[in-house]
């Protein structure tokens, strides 16, 4: 009688060569950016990594908390030399990417293409 | 219309999607843009996130939402009965943050302020702290 | 995981839609399926519209929704303190309705009895009406 | 800044003939079955109806309000010697429909096709 349409959780990390990509949730707040953190530090503490790049596909909602992970893995790179990106920005996380002023210091790809610094 | 509601949920950090859906269906019957909806979550989001970590430092309490509607007007407010905050004024301030270890960026009241019409920052220490948002909800006529 | 919620709204029956979606937003993370979210939507609802109806007549009071999460068992009560049930037996027999002219079909605590695992009741005359309803969520073993 | 995206609320009742067409909305409970009964029972006290047809394509909810609603029309057109019906049923409200035991007294059409008594 009953059916299960339970969503497989998607793997969120995928290291190519010394580039780490990571995919952003559908929601990045205080309790996803906090388990995004984590399992990415841990990797950076593994692996050689030389640049870490945040995939917002999937991502409709952004916020304070979302920045605080980004301006702290771009911390942590720099120090090691290496850079980060963000990319596939949606139109709502575009909003709040652009209002935190992080746009001035990691590279935001749009979804829509095109590029804003 | 008028409509009240309140909700009370456990501190744990997985309730602040349940706080912002919660939010999101109470302000539904004013019929609010997309965009509407996303800014108040956002700032629902900023506030209960602070209740859980500057408030209840991690602990498990009870974190309370106060929702009203009067005509196209919003009223949101949330509660915690945690730390409080010594320096109210400091602590608005864009990029001020007690928890920079703790990966904070500081822009939560930043936020809050960008995305709602109003915030007020009620709050005393060792009591706990209230937040109250309004926002007009479709003011550009329809 | 333990999780607790409690909402209180108006019991305007525009509020049936939003106690459906707070409930449904809090058992979320027990990551259910479809149907057994629409299984206790549906119970909800009927409950809410029964302390809306029944209890209060129309008249504007309280409802109150506690909800409760445990390993995968999610306990959700519906509160009002309206006029009560004076015999709740009688009440719960399927098709009985004391409201047959304003179109009610006496079929909502035999819904709720379908799409939950358990239905307990209890009411009394002038001080209002508890219901308290379980079902164990992915029963199925994932 | 704003950009809104407020849905129009579509027209729910049409009349053909002696035929009137109701489009259930997407959540049939106390609420909305009442404003359909509301707007129904005004149509036929307006008007001669010989069919009440209700349209269930955007239905992805219903509770026992909707089934009080049909028992009610149904009473009313039996009553005056018509008929009621409910065509494309998707499969929740197939579901409460089944339990109800009302496909025993109105005809009701799936979505995907096929009828059932
Ligand atoms: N509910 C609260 N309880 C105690 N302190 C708070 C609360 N909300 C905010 N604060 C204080 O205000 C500061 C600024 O908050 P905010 O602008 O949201 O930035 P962040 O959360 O990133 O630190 C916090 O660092 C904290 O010291
Ligand atoms: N919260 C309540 N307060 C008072 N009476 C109630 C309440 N809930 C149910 N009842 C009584 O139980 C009867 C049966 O309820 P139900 O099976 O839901 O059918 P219906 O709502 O269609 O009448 C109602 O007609 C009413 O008399």
């Amino acid at each position: 009688m009953k059916k299960k349409r339970r969503t497989q959780k998607p793997e969120r990390l995928k290291l190519e060569g010394t580039t780490l990509y990571i995919r952003v949730p559908g929601e990045l707040d205080h309790h996803s950016a906090d388990e995004i953190s984590r399992s990415a530090d841990r990797m950076l503490e593994e692996q050689n990594i030389r640049r870490m790049i945040f995939d917002f596909s999937d991502t409709g909602f952004c916020d304070s908390s979302g920045i605080g992970m980004l301006m702290g893995r771009y911390k942590m790179m720099k120090a090691l030399g290496g850079e980060v990106r963000a990319v596939q920005v949606g139109e709502r996380v575009a909003k709040i990417l652009m209002l935190s002023g992080i746009m001035k210091i990691i590279p935001v790809e749009r979804a829509e293409g095109g590029m804003e610094r | 219309m008028k409509n009240r509601m309140r909700v009370e949920f456990d501190s744990i950090s997985a309730n602040e999607a349940f706080a912002r859906v919660v939010v999101a269906a109470f302000m539904a019957q004013l019929n609010p843009s997309m965009e509407e909806v996303a800014d108040v979550k956002t700032a629902v989001s900023e506030a209960v996130t602070n209740a859980i970590i500057h408030g209840y430092q991690g602990q498990v309490h009870t974190v309370e939402i106060c929702g009203e509607t009067e005509g196209r007007r919003l009223t949101v407010q949330i509660k915690d009965t945690g730390v409080g905050i010594p320096d109210v004024e400091k602590a608005m301030e864009p990029l001020y943050t007690s928890r920079p270890e703790a990966g904070r960026s500081g822009m939560g009241f930043l936020f809050m302020e960008a995305f709602m019409d109003e915030v007020q920052v009620e709050s005393e220490p060792g009591k706990g702290t209230c937040v109250t948002m309004c926002k007009q909800i479709g003011t550009d006529g329809d």
